[in-house]
């Protein structure tokens, strides 16, 4: 098992390497001189002789990859500059507005679980039953649903009529419940469907029908051979999801009021703000990939072929 | 001759639904397994083998498959049993071994889980009880090693050596009957010889009745004692293993013996065309449009065995008008 | 055998319907010049959220514009931009996943390793500051969308055309002495293509739904350009007074993605059937 | 002249680990020499995974390998103009397996027939249907089923249309890839049958490759016996069958079943299985279930040498047989 995590760990390294690259070959995509939008955002007007001036002080002038290498030096150091418009370090930035956002993906993440597994579970076994179907309906109109108007629907109703639950802003529970319903519906149902295939695949495997051959109960074969198996490719789709939240959250958050990183990296946009665009990129693939890592070390705790090493 | 039958079938149906009609999968088999013997189900693929395998331990039951007939172990019919019921048979009385060892096993779970697991489903016994009684029957099979095989993973096993597992597995709760499924298809030609030596010696030690289902006659003539012959869901001939390769009755074993090459270079005798679709079967010969030896009478013939003779039943038209003329022809 | 495709489709309730929806939706929105009732973007501050009446059928919103004529321009924008970066995404992800897969060598080490990267991560977070180093405009959207899309489709169809590669028909065609670009173009593109349509119309749903929601944020179509998106990002502010005008749109948006996903599906149904 | 020559052939498959990465390399062909002479049949048998399709496939011309030689009629295949190539190819077709995926769904089958006709032969529409319907009949099929797909066939239909496929430019060579091994017995014994019947009229040779002895023997002029990617035995003339003498192709001949239960065994083969485990470069690969090796069968890898004229093997014991 150890030894696994090392592989893996070790296996980031050039991935982790790409995603600097990407992050740092994407500033180089904008279509305007950084050097004038730092001007203009520090209302100095942009000059030939400034705008030279803020180029030598962020290294614009050198060639390409000495300034890759310098950055990540920088970044490797966790500095990823400041912000234009705070003039703020903007790793601090991001670290003040991280824990709303991972508050309220965590908040979803529970909803999604507390959702797709039962539901997914029983719509398996209950196949073609009136309970699956009604779960097949709404679990498919849950995948099309734009989370942003869902938002407008769920406040219109939930707030503004019945006066349930506070709409926007940061604070007690209740503030959590309606973003990060939003932000789980779609979800939800993705999950819901994912488990129920895979549940509907295994039960169909040649060991279920084995494990029935050997006079097993059914519940045992359900939970042991059906549903242990049928809960990895969730468990690796777990990992990319959270991630997805973190990033799905965007909207939500622009909706909500929610004070999070979403929040935050749209307005850093209209700012062009482009220090902060380039960390929050870096940081959420981080994220992203240590996810995929834990949700790979959950997978090879449950499947030994993948802890093991065995072929196909 | 003391033999006692354990699993009676009689007059065995299965019919399925399918996009364009009912698919008559079985069509009324017949047969006794003997304690400590091996009968021989042979045929080839498609004609109904597996299903009525797996029928018999009541694994069939799908959304409109239609079962009839009965299937009789310890006086009870197994066909009409509930869930619960021929659970307790499953493993317990009737065992099985399947075609594909490899995905029979469940990937996330040891070998011995898979064993404590089975015998747990039918007796009370202690773990440790449980994993002497796998050690056993896991030496028995000619593994070495049983406990460090204990622990390991299914696909960390090779096809022979998981296939034995199978059958430890089977037998360590002595079943009355042991289904195999076409038990060394996928293995490789020398390990399926070691695995057919294997099984032989372990009924002798067990005494449980085999049901030996292959498409291979040199898998029957090694193992079994008596032989059923299976052509489109119908048992066609059915005799002592010896009497039935000396001297065949029905065109379609003859047929089958002579298309199989067999360490000669004589032309092999080719069952010409294919066999037909079981679609709403309509209970007459089902090799008539393959037939060498068909006749005149042979389209009205109502399939069914016939008596030839002590041990021998044929089901062709041919031995049927005979015997009802009270002609004898010496084969 | 396509004539059995044919009608098994026309038997796929569903995908009927949700064809015909569709079908309605981008002919109301091609149509939108001759049919609206009014000019979209004309802005009459006298007619401020009017009701629904015959010269507005779904009333005005806050600028007195006619909400069925910005639908209907909609339409075409929100559409049409989908399958915009749907083109884009697919004949680049054809020509390099078929490459990749069928050739192998540079091409595929290059495919493989950008894969990597650009899975490390989220799509939206990369569209969104792809779409944010270009600036905001419908252009850079449909441009970043494509961008961060075609990698995930080529390896799709590199899969793809490795399995087929090992068929035993590729396999003979090689032995017949068939050249390696027909090959690709008689067994293997034929035999790729109902799949990637099946993806495609399912994902385009999401790519209706990301372009809205980057709309909605303000970084794609620039006002007054009829969007749904932008529609629904016009209307939050009057949420309380009038949520018809949240109706409007958000109904279409999701018409539009759940018609793709049910004729996904459908197709799916059709062209998977007998191929496993 | 030998119709086909293979000198010393090597392939080996670096294979990537799935889930860690870890690469490992399989040797799957080990430095294979034989050659087949026109209008023989070589029969090529082993267990699964010995390594007998890639060197089909290496022969084919569908898998370059690493070192050595295939020489088809005089010239070395891998190693000669892209034109001279096309001409080789013409004369070394194949059938395969699988005959379910050997035939593309989406077109009729005369289209796979005619694919072969087109890529050498300019011939007019109304002879190409000609050529393709004598082709259908040789193989015992109607005509008129060229318009039929693939699925409307039944399995050893298939297969004869594969068969028509390969004869459609009249080769000389044609491998058969397990080409009988998924079919039933009854279908398999027709395809046995078509296939003898063509060798004897057209003057084919072919590469039989099988894992079951009993159809090898009956198709086969020569067997070759392959263990863990190297070639074990040959001999030349198969009626000389019970003079094999390595001890795999001793285990493989007594691992066949009786015909009839009087020739039943009761034997019992000792459990030994191939298990791909990385041995000693220097000792010999049968050795973990080999039943008579002996010192020198861990220090020295033996090589294929000549027991008698026409029959070569590779194992320490049977040299010391002959010099004896």
């Amino acid at each position: 098992m150890g030894r696994f995590v090392a592989r893996r760990i070790i296996s980031l390294v050039p991935v982790l390497l790409g995603i600097s690259l990407l992050t740092f070959v994407l500033i180089h995509l904008v279509p305007v001189d950084p050097a004038e939008v730092y001007l203009r955002l520090s209302q100095i007007p942009p000059t030939d002789e400034a705008v030279a001036v803020i180029r030598a002080e962020m290294g614009l002038n050198k060639p390409l990859h000495q300034q890759y290498f310098d950055w990540l030096w920088k970044v490797v150091h966790l500095d990823f500059g400041k912000s234009f418009v705070t003039k703020k370090p903007v790793m601090a930035e991001l670290l003040y507005y991280f824990p709303a956002t991972l508050n309220l993906a965590a908040a979803s993440l529970l909803i999604v679980l507390l959702i797709s597994i039962p539901v997914g579970v029983f719509s398996a076994l209950y196949k073609d039953t009136a309970f699956d179907q009604i779960c097949r309906i709404l679990a498919f109109i849950g995948a099309s649903m734009p989370s942003f108007w869902l938002s407008f629907v769920l406040i219109y109703i939930l707030s503004l009529e019945l006066n349930l639950l506070p709409a926007f802003g940061r604070g007690t529970l209740a503030h959590l419940v309606l973003p990060a319903t939003t932000l789980a519906l779609g979800a939800a149902a993705v999950y819901t469907r994912l488990l129920r295939t895979s549940m509907l695949e295994n039960l169909n495997q040649n060991f279920v029908l084995y494990a029935r051959a050997r006079g097993l109960k059914e519940k045992l074969i359900v939970v042991r051979h059906v549903l242990k198996n049928a809960l990895i490719p969730v468990v690796i789709a777990f990992g990319m999801t959270l991630g997805h939240m973190l990033a799905g959250s965007v909207i939500v958050e622009n909706v909500f009021a929610w004070p999070g990183v979403g929040r935050y990296i749209v307005s850093s946009i209209f700012n062009r703000d482009y220090p902060v665009i380039q960390a929050y990129a870096l940081f959420m693939a981080v994220v992203f990939v240590l996810l995929n890592l834990f949700a790979d070390i959950i997978c090879a705790t449950l499947d030994p072929r993948i802890r093991l090493g065995g072929d196909k | 001759m003391n033999e006692q039958v354990v699993l009676d079938v009689k007059d065995l149906h299965v019919s399925l639904p399918s996009m364009r009609g009912v698919v008559g999968a079985v069509n009324g088999i017949s047969m006794q397994i003997t304690e400590g013997k091996v009968l021989g189900l042979v045929g080839e693929s498609g004609c109904g083998k597996s299903i009525t395998c797996l029928s018999l331990l009541g694994l069939t039951k799908e959304e409109g498959w239609v079962i009839a007939g009965v299937a009789k172990i310890q006086g009870k019919n197994l066909l009409t049993l509930g869930p619960e019921e021929i659970r307790k048979i499953r493993g317990k009385e009737i065992a099985i071994i399947m075609q594909n060892p490899l995905t029979a096993f469940n990937p996330l779970m040891t070998i011995e889980q898979h064993f404590l697991e089975t015998i747990g489903s039918h007796l009370l016994l202690s773990k440790k009880e449980g994993r002497n009684l796998a050690g056993r029957y896991l030496e028995y099979t000619g593994l070495s090693q049983p406990s460090k095989l204990l622990k390991q993973y299914p696909f960390q096993l090779s096809g022979g050596m998981i296939q034995r597992v199978m059958i430890a597995i089977a037998l360590a709760l002595e079943p009355k009957v042991l289904i195999a499924d076409e038990p060394t298809t996928s293995l490789d030609v020398t390990v399926q010889r070691q695995i057919l030596c294997q099984l032989a010696r372990l009924k002798e030690k067990v005494r449980t009745g085999i049901l030996l289902v292959s498409h291979d006659l040199g898998v029957i003539a090694q193992m079994a004692d008596e032989v059923a012959v299976m052509y489109c869901g119908c048992i066609v001939e059915r005799a002592p293993v010896e009497r039935l390769f000396n001297q065949p009755l029905h065109p379609y074993t003859k047929a089958l013996m002579a298309s199989k090459p067999k360490m000669q270079k004589k032309t092999l005798q080719a069952i010409g065309g294919q066999a037909p679709s079981l679609l709403n079967f309509d209970g007459g010969c089902p090799f008539f449009e393959r037939c060498h030896e068909k006749s005149c009478c042979c389209s009205h013939y109502k399939q069914e065995l016939v008596q030839y003779d002590d041990k021998h039943w044929v089901g062709c038209a041919k031995f049927a008008v005979k015997q009802r003329m009270l002609y004898y022809e010496p084969a | 055998m396509l004539q059995e495709k044919v009608k098994g489709l026309y038997r796929n309730k569903p995908g009927i319907i949700s064809f015909a929806v569709l079908a309605v939706i981008m002919l109301a929105g091609i149509l939108a010049p001759v049919l609206a009732p009014n000019d979209p973007v004309l802005v009459t501050l006298d007619n401020r959220f009017a009701a629904p009446s015959t010269q507005f059928p779904f009333g005005t919103d806050h600028l007195g514009r006619c909400v069925l004529s910005r639908l209907m321009y909609g339409a075409i924008v929100s559409l049409g931009s989908a399958l915009l970066v749907m083109t884009i995404t697919i004949t680049i992800s054809i020509i390099i996943g078929t490459l990749s897969g069928y050739k192998g060598g540079w091409v595929d080490t290059l495919l493989m390793r950008m894969g990597d990267v650009n899975l490390a991560f989220p799509d939206l977070v990369l569209t969104l500051v792809i779409a944010g180093m270009l600036g905001p405009g419908l252009a850079n959207i449909i441009i970043a969308m494509a961008a961060v899309q075609w990698v995930w489709y080529a390896r799709i169809i590199r899969g793809m055309v490795l399995s087929l590669k090992e068929r035993s028909y590729v396999l003979s065609a090689k032995v017949a002495g068939t050249p390696g670009w027909l090959i690709v173009v008689r067994h293997i593109l034929p035999n790729i293509i109902p799949h990637v349509v099946v993806l495609v119309t399912i994902n385009l749903g999401m790519v209706v739904l990301h372009i809205s929601g980057l709309t909605f944020l303000g970084l794609g179509a620039q006002p007054p350009t009829p969007e749904w998106g932008a529609m629904l990002n016009d209307a939050r502010q009057y949420l309380r007074s009038y949520p018809r005008l949240i109706m409007f749109p958000g109904t279409m948006i999701m018409l539009v993605v759940i018609s793709f996903n049910l004729l996904g599906d459908a197709l799916r149904d059709v062209i998977e059937f007998r191929e496993g | 002249m030998s119709l086909l020559k293979v000198k010393q052939i090597s392939k080996t498959f670096k294979s990537k680990n799935f889930f860690t990465h870890k690469g490992r390399v399989v040797e799957a062909v080990k430095d294979i020499s034989l050659s087949i002479e026109e209008g023989m049949c070589l029969g090529l048998v082993g267990e699964s995974g010995c390594g007998k399709s890639t060197l089909g496939r290496i022969i084919l011309g569908l898998e370059p390998p690493q070192s050595g030689q295939v020489i088809f009629q005089g010239k070395d295949f891998y190693k000669t103009t892209r034109q001279e190539k096309m001409k080789l190819r013409k004369d070394l077709q194949a059938v395969f397996q699988d005959y379910n995926s050997a035939i593309n769904p989406k077109y009729p089958v005369k289209m796979a027939i005619s694919e072969p006709l087109r890529n050498y032969l300019s011939l007019s529409p109304s002879e190409e249907i000609k050529r393709i319907g004598e082709l259908l009949e040789l193989v015992g099929l109607n005509p008129q089923d060229m318009h039929k797909y693939a699925y409307q066939f039944s399995g050893g239909q298939l297969q004869r249309v594969n068969i028509a496929r390969a004869l459609a430019l009249n080769p000389k060579l044609i491998v058969l890839d397990e080409a009988v091994s998924s079919l039933d017995v009854s279908v398999q014994a027709q395809i046995l049958n078509l296939l003898a019947e063509l060798k004897r009229e057209l003057n084919l040779s072919y590469l039989f490759i099988s894992h079951d002895i009993e159809a090898v023997y009956y198709l086969a002029d020569a067997i070759a016996v392959m263990y863990q990617g190297k070639l074990v035995e040959i001999i030349n003339d198969i009626s000389l069958f019970d003079q094999l003498v390595h001890p795999y192709s001793n285990k493989l001949l007594t691992s066949v079943l009786p015909s009839h239960p009087r020739f039943r065994t009761d034997s019992c083969v000792e459990f030994d299985e191939l298990h791909a485990k990385p041995g000693n470069a220097n000792e010999c690969n049968y050795l973990d279930r080999c039943n008579c090796k002996e010192q020198l069968c861990f220090q020295v890898k033996p090589v294929l040498s000549k027991l008698t004229e026409g029959h070569l093997a590779a194992c320490h014991k049977l040299k010391e047989i002959n010099k004896a």
